[in-house]
């Protein structure tokens, strides 16, 4: 179970670097190296780490990957996938005029420029987002350590048999 | 000759998988992967049109995309911190069987 | 077709006679140019990409194999000892013998281990860092790829080695493995940011994302003897300093090759492997010392500039290979000289040091731009010293703070009445 | 006033001094190539025991009177003699199986102190590889026995000593004085000590 | 996500069920543990939370083989104890038997006994630091300039008792056999060239602040712990305690030169390693004097019956100063040619005693350090 979880993980990784690769070939290449830095360099080991510290109990189990209604899910997706497509066929004048081979690409001082210029009250909240975010997370994340009881079980913790565990043993018991 | 055209198609169907994936997937992280796969498609249409637009009035597009790709960093962030907590008391990392939020 | 260049290729050149410096000079780009001139239209676009991609990779392959001998002798010679002197002449040959050795090794694969990212993870962890190979200025007009950001280029595709790490740990299922692999992961990742904020200082100071660009800035001389160098400015000197700290850690060598520490996890994410998927790990962390040293030397030391005004007669490469053995041959020097660090300090010193000071050195470089403007007599000295000392001063003084606060020191011992 | 860095310095202008002293310095270079060249082995030096015959002839002229003092003494046990039988079954002073299996053997010189007759020393040839791990390493007196001449090269001061202190006796025992003899000598199997 | 694996998981499942609690055995075939030596170490994260030492794997019976032997048969089996001094076991050895039998030393031989357990001693410090440092991980430079020194003390052991570390030199009322010709003069060049060494050394690594980063406050052995453990040698000066046999027993001729005793105060590894240094040198001061007033004479008591030599019934207790703490022979002796009982007490083994305590609460990379730092031989601890 562990392991497909785990390759998907690396699969989504590797999608994360083609739409790297679609925004160079889009001319911009200072995004799709921005991009490949924050998406496959960060949070892909993110979500690597995650899903390691989180199976501890799912190694035994060989649980579906699926929710119980996954039919809906996919209907609902395919849906709105569904109406997009069509919507997008009937729209003229797309023409493409940028590309990388074709016209001028995004120039990178010029992106500068405008980061530092016109925008830079949006660049300075992102990053303050980002400090934010960063500092939450590390706060949600840490195991404060409550006291213990003689038994060694958490404080807090349900004792072993009751609540949440005894239904869900209950319910896989037979 | 590669129109935005083509580019809104792939972003639709990667926001087609993104969607089905969040609406199906037990694991939690898997759904956190997905909403990615969404943001990404997003992205993808604005550097469509921006790259339409010809770059010198379209970097404004690539500005939007740098700053929903900082956003997302910081989105799955804190979304993770939040299922490991989650996942310390509850053991598993199973959404339908996370309790109800109550108080 | 460059007429000019054929004749002076084939030696007789007629027209005109080539001096053999520019012959050395050119040599390469002609010999590109002569080859590609006999493909047809179609096949020219692709021979433009191949022949510079087969070139560096032969070339630094070939300086693979002998980094791993130069490594062993230098090695060797520090500890009084002559190091490999058998195989081939005075020993040079070792890293053929090396390599049919790990040809012929059989390769054993964990029955539990997850085939697919098994094999991948070498190949994953190569991959990149020869990619970054391609950004790096060799000669006057001698690199393989010069994109408009280069230096972001050789960022992002450094940064893919911490998903190869995963891998090969993870897929071993080997306890030790994954606690190298996440040790390894951790100081990969909190080692890039003093990276790339001392490679920040000069892309701010060269005003170009560019590596080439960068070298050309780099181009002159102070008074016909100093070359104007970004090292020979105090930020810049400050720089390099902060910038092999960094790249060694983040090259996994010398004081931090703490994934391998043999004295506590052995082998870290490597132990599963043996054959030739090991020695695509140790290619991939001698090309990653290449890369970083090839970094190095570009945004610091002038790339392919000459030294000395005199001496720009010499091949432009050959400047770059030269500095290039200089950075190897300190990375094996701290090698052979340096005791590693534990897990706690090497995050301490890198979050707690080096950060705090690179991000010291950007000021100061704005300081060393504001200042430019002085005019009286002897400014580029006092300008020099006080931008030495504004970031020199904080440097020591911080670093004795952060050993005092641990207690430590040298101690004086008293003698048993 | 100890800058932070000032100890690797210290340490890379070490390393440095040795990586140049070893092209420089003899001190510095130490490698011995084992095959090429190889190393005087210092007079005393002892690997595994060898038995001394004078005269020419191995069989002869073997010193040792089969005692069996050694074997007693050796404390891994490692030799074994059988004295030979004259024709009428009663033993002669002369071993007729003398093995030392070198395997075993600590090489610690225990039996040369304690053999009165000076019979068996100490050999300094180190490269004993042969096939067979059994057979191989169990020498017998055959291949045991040097003569005087090799013992006076190997230790030739200890050999000088032995020499003379055989020599007295021969001649005392010639000359018939047999308790002049034995009062002069000093303590029993004493075997003369050192210069 | 981190299995527990390991042999024992009722000790672990004992301990409450906790995240990451790991179990990691440092075996004996283990990189860095000085020859056949296991930990069983309980990880929680990096910090260590249990340490069990396992020893045994080298055990091969000494004493009982040496309750069927003559005194003299046991004398080669002392080398083996400590392999890397075996002339200061031979010493101790011979000191029990002599206060057993009541035998007088002749001067020379006590000068002599005095030269080769200082240069041991040199060698076996040296050798430490070697090991210490490889363990802290710089490649082998340090190992190797210790190993430069070792060889030519060794050369001397060669040309003087016959071979490099089995040197079964010494006999009851002296030694074997005396100071080949030159051979003073020779170790008077390599005791005058070792202060070289010995700067180098200090140069390279007592201020380098990595070592000091990894050693200093890590396995502290506090004073009265180092004592109720009766730690010996430099593990136990380092802890504060400034007791050397040489001074207070007086063995030997030990009283005619003037040399000090180093004691550290923290009791921390970079103590361990820097006292280790300073005996060094006082060593030093103590062969170029003992090389100075060397008098001739014999080497041996002559009386001494080398074969069924039967000391009286009785029991002695005699003890030095090792390189690595306090080596003692205890004899208890029934009149017969074989003692009735035969038992060592190897500083090694005793030293190793205090390990857990001084590795809880430590890292992982510090266990190694540690055991480092104690200097345990293998042969000595399981004898």
């Amino acid at each position: 179970m562990l392991r497909r979880l785990v390759h998907c993980a690396l699969c989504w990784t590797l999608s994360m670097a083609g739409v790297a690769g679609l925004y160079i070939l889009a001319g911009a290449e200072f995004l799709g190296l921005a991009q490949l830095i924050v998406y496959v360099g960060a949070v892909a080991i993110l979500i690597v780490f995650a899903i390691l510290l989180t199976q501890r109990r799912e190694l035994l189990s060989i649980e579906r990957l699926t929710a119980g209604s996954w039919v809906t899910g996919v209907a609902v997706a395919g849906l709105v996938a569904g109406c997009l497509w069509i919507g997008l066929a009937y729209t003229r004048g797309l023409g493409g005029a940028g590309g990388a081979s074709g016209g001028p690409a995004l120039e990178t001082r010029e992106l500068g420029e405008l980061l530092m210029g016109r925008y830079v009250v949006a660049f300075e909240v992102a990053g303050l987002v980002l400090t934010v975010a960063l500092i939450g997370a590390v706060i949600l994340a840490l195991p404060f350590e409550q006291p213990r009881e003689a038994s060694g079980r958490r404080a807090d913790r349900p004792a072993a048999g009751e609540g949440w565990d005894a239904r869900r043993q209950g319910g896989q018991g037979a | 000759m590669i129109t935005a055209h083509h580019y809104l198609a792939v972003a639709a169907m990667l926001f087609g998988i993104g969607l089905a994936g969040a609406l199906t997937r037990r694991n939690s992280i898997l759904v956190l992967m997905s909403i990615e796969l969404m943001l990404n498609a997003a992205n993808l249409n604005l550097v469509a049109f921006g790259r339409q637009a010809g770059w010198e009035q379209g970097s404004q597009a690539a500005l939007w995309v740098m700053c929903a790709i900082a956003i997302a960093a910081a989105e799955s962030g804190v979304g993770l911190a939040l299922i490991l907590a989650i996942y310390r008391h509850r053991r598993s990392a199973h959404l339908d069987e996370s309790p109800p939020l109550k108080g | 077709m460059n007429m000019e260049g054929i004749l002076a290729l084939t030696g007789w050149g007629g027209l005109r006679w080539v001096g053999p410096v520019e012959l050395f000079e050119r040599g390469p780009v002609w010999l590109r140019d002569w080859a590609v001139g006999w493909l047809p239209e179609g096949a020219k676009v692709w021979a433009e990409g191949l022949i510079p991609a087969v070139a560096v990779l032969a070339v630094f392959g070939l300086l693979f194999g002998l980094a791993t001998v130069a490594e062993r002798k230098l090695l060797g010679r520090i500890q009084n000892r002559p190091g490999p002197n058998r195989v081939g002449p005075y020993g040079w040959l070792q890293f053929a013998a090396d390599g049919v050795k790990m040809l012929t090794k059989e390769d054993v694969v964990p029955r539990s281990a997850d085939r697919v990212l098994h094999f991948l993870a070498p190949i994953v962890m190569l991959a990149p860092v020869a990619l970054s190979l391609a950004v790096i200025p060799y000669g006057r007009d001698l690199v393989a790829a010069d994109p408009r950001c280069g230096l972001l280029f050789f960022f992002a595709v450094g940064s893919a080695a911490e998903v190869a790490a995963f891998m090969a740990g993870w897929s071993s299922r080997n306890k030790y493995s994954l606690l190298g692999a996440m040790r390894a992961i951790a100081q990969m990742i909190s080692y890039e940011l003093p990276l790339v904020l001392s490679a920040l200082t000069v892309v701010m100071m060269a005003g170009s994302l560019s590596l080439v660009e960068i070298v050309e800035a780099q181009s002159g001389y102070w008074w016909g003897v100093i070359p104007r160098w970004h090292v020979m400015t105090p930020w810049g000197l400050a720089g390099l300093l902060l910038f092999m700290a960094a790249a060694a850690a983040a090259s996994n060598r010398a004081p931090f090759d703490l994934p391998e520490g043999e004295s506590e996890i052995i082998g870290g994410f490597m132990t599963e492997y043996s054959g030739f998927k090991y020695a695509i790990f140790f290619m991939g962390e001698y090309f990653g010392m290449f890369a970083v040293s090839g970094l190095a030397v570009t945004l610091f030391l002038g790339g392919w500039q000459a030294p000395l005004a005199v001496l720009e007669a010499a091949p432009s490469y050959g400047w770059f290979f030269l500095k290039l053995g200089v950075m190897i041959a300190w990375f094996i020097w701290v090698r052979g000289t340096l005791p590693r660090l534990r897990v706690d300090h090497l995050l301490n010193f890198g979050w707690k040091y080096l950060l705090p000071l690179g991000a010291l050195n950007l000021l100061v470089a704005m300081v060393w731009r504001g200042l430019g403007g002085w005019a009286f007599p002897g400014a580029g000295a006092v300008r020099w010293l006080a931008c030495l000392a504004m970031i020199g001063l904080p440097a020591i003084l911080w670093g004795r703070l952060l050993m005092r606060s641990r207690g430590w020191g040298p101690r004086v011992y008293r003698y048993a009445s | 006033m100890s800058v932070e860095g000032a100890g690797l310095i210290r340490g890379f202008i070490e390393t440095g001094r040795n990586l140049v002293g070893s092209y420089v310095d003899p001190r510095r270079w130490v490698t011995v190539q084992y095959p090429e060249e190889r190393r005087a082995t210092p007079e005393n030096s002892r690997v595994y025991p060898f038995l001394v015959y004078d005269g020419a002839d191995p069989e002869e002229g073997l010193r040792c009177v089969s005692c069996k003092i050694c074997e007693k003494e050796c404390p891994p046990q490692c030799i074994y003699i059988v004295p030979a039988q004259d024709e009428r079954g009663r033993p002669r002073k002369h071993p007729a199986i003398f093995d030392i299996d070198i395997s075993v053997c600590m090489s610690c010189q225990i039996c040369v102190e304690v053999c009165p007759f000076d019979s068996i020393k100490m050999d300094q040839a180190y490269a004993w590889d042969r096939e067979d791990r059994f057979g191989g390493l169990l020498l017998h007196k055959a291949d045991l026995a040097r003569p005087n001449r090799y013992y006076r090269e190997l230790h030739p001061a200890e050999a000088r000593v032995v020499d003379e202190h055989l020599a007295r006796e021969r001649e005392l025992r010639e000359s018939g004085v047999r308790a002049a003899v034995r009062a002069s000598l000093p303590g029993s199997g004493e075997p003369g000590g050192g210069t | 996500m981190i299995d527990r694996g390991g042999s024992r998981r009722d000790e672990c499942e004992a301990g409450g069920e906790d995240a990451g609690r790991l179990e990691v055995s440092m075996g004996p075939q283990h990189p860095s543990t000085h020859g056949v030596f296991r930990m069983d170490v309980v990880l929680e994260g990096e910090t260590v939370v249990r340490l069990k030492p396992v020893f045994g794997y080298l055990h091969r019976n000494h004493e009982k083989i040496a309750e069927q032997t003559t005194y003299l048969g046991s004398m080669p089996y002392t080398d083996r104890l400590d392999y890397f001094c075996s002339l200061t076991s031979n010493w101790a050895y011979a000191l029990a038997v002599e206060k057993l039998a009541g035998l007088a030393v002749p001067e020379r031989a006590e000068y002599l006994r005095v030269i080769t357990a200082e240069l041991t001693r040199l060698q076996n410090h040296a050798c430490q630091m070697g090991f210490m440092l490889q363990d802290l991980g710089a490649m082998g430079t340090p190992m190797m300039y210790a190993f430069r020194e070792r060889e030519k003390i060794l050369d001397l052991f060669e040309s003087l008792t016959g071979s490099r570390m089995m040197c079964n030199y010494m006999r009851f009322g002296g030694c074997r056999a005396d100071a080949p010709a030159g051979w003073i003069e020779a170790a008077r060049g390599v005791v005058g060239d070792f202060p070289r060494f010995l700067d180098e050394y200090e140069a390279l690594l007592a201020t380098n602040e990595i070592v000091m980063a990894r050693t200093q406050g890590v396995g502290v052995l506090p004073r009265d712990l180092a004592i109720n453990a009766s730690a010996s040698g430099p593990v136990l000066r380092a802890s504060g305690v400034g007791y050397d046999i040489r001074k207070t027993d007086r063995y030997g001729v030990y009283d005619r030169f003037d040399f000090r005793v180093p004691v550290g105060d923290h009791g921390d590894c970079y103590d361990r390693f820097m006292l280790r240094l300073l005996e060094m040198r006082e060593s030093v001061k103590i062969l170029e004097a003992a090389l100075e007033q060397i008098p001739a004479g014999p080497v041996i008591d002559g009386k001494v019956k080398l074969r069924n030599f039967k000391p009286r019934a009785g029991e002695a207790y005699g003890r030095i100063e090792g390189p690595k703490g306090e080596i003692g022979f205890y004899l208890i002796s029934d009149g017969s040619a074989s003692p009735y009982r035969y038992r060592v007490r190897p500083p090694s083994l005793i030293n190793l005693t205090a390990l857990e305590e001084m590795c809880l609460g430590q890292k992982v990379a510090d266990v190694v350090v540690i055991l480092g730092s104690i200097d345990i031989v293998l042969g000595e601890v399981d004898r």
